[in-house]
């Protein structure tokens, strides 16, 4: 009969008008992002061995680098680089290509900026970098490379330990941290935590290399954290932090 | 108690009337005072009515679409309607250089006029009426159909072949639809014997007239809603296929005014729609007043539901199905119920 | 009789129904068209130039832009094209995960038709519930390659990463909705009475017309011939599945509506077989990395896009750029059929027209 | 392949010399003087039934210009390929409207781009780019510098 796929049609959409609203309030609740989501493209510019393969590989010219000759291993090294989202088509040809694994993407999806020259992002060569210091050689970078002499020989020996510390928790994690909380059960949680949260892992060995009071206080802190999670998850049924 | 809720207003008028008295005013004065007064309500009235209608629809809108709807000004988004309108106050008032002028500019205004002056038969409750004309339903019909030319001196003045299309479209099915509106009303104007509002409402004491003319109901809304240019009858405004219609070239308040009548025309078309089917006022245990606010909004949630299911009909099948079908309808209707009261009447006489 | 003046009104480019750029300069008689020219090149954006100018391996990206709509299946024309131009074997999950993706990209392609129809009729409600089912895909898409809607997931050769684990019981959850999806389609659209005569019988072309004004894909099915790249000169692995192509008999929108509809359920099928017979093993063949096919060898190679037969022309001169790309874009060769739909309708039927031919300008412009 | 067989032999009894053959591993076709193009086009619609025009596009390279048309029967399902050589001083080729109505806005496209003009086009105008644009993007010399 005529008027009867009006009125299938009004019960379908009454029947949504009372049914659950799918709409992610964004700003107060963030999307779930895949695994593999592409956001803000990073480079990791202790890794980069300079050799522009990703330069090359860029079919928009995003990617640029300066690079020079370090003087004392004859090797090339990156100076600064710059990555200019604008022009960014987020193919993953860069990422896949990097020998050196150091191009990644992460979730950040927010880049709107208010000027055209913010959306460039240039990466400078880290002071702590230069493992000697050198005066000559480094002259056109700047600021940037040109370190207080005495520090270096500290940041080195710093950054040494750090790497074996670091080195030391991925071997073994449970007796490198059972020294710095109570017993072994604690020191298990803390070793799940680090293993999630890279940063933390990175955060307690700086304070084991530097203050090894400070890197019990926050360790302990860690734990107690965790544990309270945990219990609040008991009562609040299975919840997974997003991040 | 439950009594002073009920004549709230009417209480406040007769105090008025004789606080005025004894002020030394005589009555007549006093009642042009009154009426003065009655007309600024009810614009009160329909400015608040319209900022919750629009959220109302948006709510409505979103609701069907699985959406929240606005929820970022106040609570549940009410105040996102009167944020809307400081917008759109604010904002340049854009004259083409090329369109009739006094046509364009006047339009929107006696597009807001006519349906404001539309509220002034309605019985918004007991004894709550501006003025109980004797042949209300017959002022109201009449002044509806003047919209038309408000829409047609929009399309004309704007200059503009959009707009053209959509004015030239929006008289084409006002007068069209203008038929089946006021012969669906006939049912219940021979019924009740009268076409004073507050007579067919008395008349529907003890039985709704939808009940008893249940056709005539939906030739009523059908018709309306071609008669408010609403969707799936929003000829004129198009938007997917006119842009906006008549409405193209309008900007900041202008094209407000036209945006507010449209909701000012559907309030009236459904507490019209409530007022001669669904027993007006009359209704228990609550006050008279709120009885027609409750009604009038559940006539408008169908006119709502309806806009946010359809697609929008083509010009051509509108107008058939106005002279091909609902102008047949109802006149049959109104013979049947002439036949039904002739019967009816030799029954009990 | 009165005399009336020829109106010519200009629909789009920047116009609510224009499909993103498109313009057509209706001349009509009151609401009725006398005719309806179509303008192109709004959105243009020369692709085929650009691809003078990059390695076979950069331009893949740029691809995806052309029908955004049904991102992958310009990809894979384009991968498929160079692997013809330098003999490149593609492993047999790869061409299975393409498949999948593909036909996922056709049915999102198509519910986007559904949804934009429904909102050129008016129909708003309509576009939200396509919307919503087709972000289920786009969910898979992001899974995937980490991009919804331009997703870069082809390469030559193969394709960039493994499906990951979450990925197959998303495509058969989604795959076992399809049915649920096209009822509703069916209860708020195609059973709804304004919706049928707004589509029955309007926009009619004929079998011949289409064929000679080249119209392809779902639009020449709708007429009522039998053509489907897929079955006529399988590429891929298409050959190794079993599904029907959907004809129409009358040539109007509301075939064209229909034809579509049921490729999705087809496409479904498809899917549904690949998931079962898709092998492990290599994603990824051998290839070189400055990829430099022979000098002088030109391959045209085409592919069912969602909107019709989308090919590739491209010409080596033995460097590591192509020395020509052509792009025979399907919307492109389906707008020229505009005109002859739209005579003698009324200014409405435009509208349903541009959106059954279903044109996506960033194809047609390129 | 033997219908396909058959139109080789016919088209090449017909013209002779004038055509060659080629080497194709996907697509077999045959390369043609331009002015005959017209001729060979028709003999191909009516006779071979070749009734559908799917592609028309140019190469540039440099010293002439290279028209190629990729054809189909549509019922038989088969195709075809036709190239043809566009003098590069002065590119003038025949259209192909009258025979395959779909040639309208594939041969403006390639007149926009390439700048190859189509005597007996019914519109020959720019399609993609503005009308008042100068030169011809796809060609080889044209300056990337705006």
């Amino acid at each position: 009969m005529y008027g009867t796929g009006l009125l299938k049609g009004m019960a379908i959409t009454l029947k949504y008008f009372f049914s659950k609203k799918i709409t992610v309030q964004y700003p107060e609740e963030m999307p779930q992002l895949q695994e593999r989501f592409r956001g803000r493209l990073y480079i990791e510019f202790e890794k980069c061995i300079a050799c522009g393969i990703c330069t090359k590989t860029c079919p928009n010219d995003v990617l640029s680098l300066e690079d020079a000759r370090d003087e004392n291993t004859k090797k090339k090294k990156l100076i600064s680089y710059t990555i200019d989202h604008q022009y960014c088509m987020f193919c993953n040809l860069c990422v896949e290509n990097c020998p050196g694994n150091c191009l990644h993407f992460n979730h950040d999806f927010e880049m709107s900026k208010y000027n055209r020259e913010d959306i460039k992002e240039v990466y400078h060569r880290p002071p702590e970098m230069d493992q000697v210091a050198s005066s000559a050689g480094t002259s056109d970078s700047g600021e940037a490379s040109e370190p207080a002499p005495g520090l270096t020989e500290e940041a080195l020996k710093k950054q040494k330990k750090i790497e074996a510390l670091m080195t030391a928790l991925d071997k073994n994690p449970v007796k490198v941290l059972s020294r710095y909380v109570e017993n072994e059960e604690d020191a298990q949680i803390l070793a799940g935590i680090i293993q999630a949260d890279r940063s933390k892992a990175e955060k307690i060995v700086e304070l084991m290399a530097d203050d090894q009071d400070k890197a019990r206080k926050v360790a302990v802190a860690f734990v107690n954290k965790e544990k309270k999670q945990r219990q609040s998850q008991g009562e609040g049924g299975e919840k997974h932090e997003h991040e | 108690m439950m009594q002073k809720i009920e004549t709230l207003f009417v209480d406040l008028s007769d105090w008025f009337i004789a606080w005025l008295q004894s002020l030394g005013v005589p009555l007549a004065w006093a009642d042009g005072i009154l009426l003065l007064i009655q007309f600024l309500c009810i614009v009160g009235i329909i400015l608040v009515n319209i900022t919750i209608l629009i959220w109302l629809e948006r709510k409505v809108s979103g609701f069907i679409q699985q959406r929240p709807g606005p929820n970022r000004l106040g609570p549940f988004g009410v105040f996102q309607t009167i944020a809307d309108a400081l917008k759109l106050l604010t904002k340049e008032d854009i004259i083409p250089s090329k369109t009739d002028r006094w046509i364009f500019l006047t339009a929107p205004i006696l597009f807001m006029t006519i349906s404001v002056m539309l509220y002034i038969v309605l019985p918004m409750g007991k004894d709550m009426q501006v003025v109980d004309l004797n042949v209300g339903l017959f002022f109201f019909i009449s002044l509806g159909s003047l919209t038309t030319i408000a829409l047609l001196m929009g399309g004309w003045g704007s200059n503009n072949k959009w707009s053209l299309l959509g004015a030239m479209r929006s008289v084409a099915q006002m007068i069209s639809y203008e038929i089946p509106l006021a012969l669906s009303l006939m049912g219940v104007v021979m019924i009740a014997g009268s076409l004073r509002l507050s007579d067919i409402v008395a008349a529907q004491d003890n039985l709704w007239f939808v009940i008893l003319q249940p056709i005539a109901f939906l030739t009523y809304l059908i018709s309306a809603t071609a008669e408010l240019n609403r969707g799936p009858f929003d000829m004129p405004e198009a938007e997917q296929e006119l842009t906006a219609g008549a409405y193209t070239e309008y900007t900041g308040m202008r094209y407000a005014l036209f945006f507010l009548a449209e909701y000012t025309n559907l309030v009236a078309v459904s507490a019209l729609a409530s007022t001669i089917f669904l027993g007006g006022w009359q209704g228990p245990w609550l006050p008279s007043w709120l009885w027609i606010i409750i009604k009038t909004y559940l006539v408008m949630f169908i006119f709502m539901w309806a806009k946010w299911t359809f697609p929008r009909i083509r010009m051509d099948h509108l107008m058939a199905f106005s002279w091909k079908v609902l102008i047949p309808v109802t006149l049959v209707n109104i013979v049947a119920t002439g036949f039904g009261l002739y019967i009816f009447k030799g029954i009990g006489g | 009789m009165l005399s009336t003046e020829r109106l010519t009104i200009n629909i789009g480019p920047q116009h609510p129904s224009a499909h993103g750029g498109l313009h057509v300069e209706a001349v009509l008689d009151g609401e009725v068209v006398l005719d309806a020219i179509p303008h192109v090149g709004y959105v243009h954006r020369s692709v085929e130039k650009i691809a003078e100018s990059r390695t076979y391996a950069q331009f893949v990206p740029y691809t995806a832009r052309l029908d955004y709509l049904g991102t992958h299946l310009p990809v894979i024309g384009y991968v498929q094209t160079v692997e013809k131009l330098a003999g490149i074997e593609v492993p047999e999950r790869a061409e299975y995960i393409r498949i999948i993706m593909g036909e996922l990209s056709r049915i999102a392609s198509h519910q986007l038709f559904i949804g934009s129809l429904a909102i050129d009729l008016g129909a708003t409600t309509g576009l939200l519930y396509c919307m919503r089912d087709r972000e289920r895909i786009m969910d898979m898409f992001e899974m995937t390659s980490g991009q919804r809607l331009l997703a870069a997931y082809m390469r030559i050769g193969g394709i960039a990463e493994d499906l990951p684990a979450e990925f197959i019981p998303a495509v058969r959850s989604f795959v076992r909705d399809i049915p649920k999806m096209i009822k509703e389609y069916q209860g708020l659209l195609y059973g709804n009475e304004i919706f049928q005569a707004r589509l029955k019988g309007i926009g009619k072309l004929s079998a011949e017309d289409a064929i000679a004004y080249g119209v392809t894909g779902p639009n020449l099915r709708a007429c009522g011939i039998d053509y489907d790249i897929r079955k006529a000169e399988p590429y891929g692995i298409y050959d190794r599945f079993d599904f029907e192509v959907p004809v129409g008999s009358k040539g109007d929108a509301w075939d064209r509506l229909m034809v579509r509809n049921e490729e999705i359920i087809q496409s479904g099928r498809i899917i549904e077989q690949a998931l079962e017979q898709m092998p492990e093993g290599e994603i990824q063949a051998k290839v070189p990395r400055v990829l430099k096919p022979e000098k002088g060898k030109s391959v045209y190679h085409r592919i069912e896009g969602a909107k019709g037969e989308l090919g590739y022309y491209i010409v080596s001169d033995g460097g590591e750029k192509p020395y020509r790309l052509h792009v025979r874009a399907p919307s492109f060769v389906n707008l020229m059929a505009l005109p002859l739909v739209s005579r003698g309708g009324l200014l409405q039927d435009i509208i349903v027209n541009i959106a059954t031919l279903d044109p996506v300008l960033g194809e047609a412009d390129r | 392949m033997s219908t396909q067989q058959a139109v080789f032999e016919d088209i090449s009894k017909t013209w002779g010399d004038q055509i060659e053959v080629l080497e194709d591993q996907y697509f077999e076709g045959v390369k043609v003087p331009c002015k005959i193009l017209p001729e060979i086009f028709q003999k191909l619609r009516d006779e071979h039934g070749f009734n559908y025009l799917a592609n028309i596009t140019a190469v540039d390279f440099q010293d002439r210009f290279e028209l190629v048309y990729h054809i189909y029967s549509i019922p038989g399902n088969r195709k075809l390929l036709v190239k043809a050589d566009v003098d590069h001083d002065q590119p003038l080729a025949p259209s192909a409207v009258a025979i395959w109505p779909t040639a309208d806005w594939q041969e403006r496209e390639v007149f926009d781009l390439m700048g190859i003009r189509f005597e007996g086009h019914p519109n020959l105008q720019r399609i993609l780019l503005p009308d008042e644009f100068e030169g011809h993007p796809l060609r080889k010399d044209f300056s990337m510098k705006g």
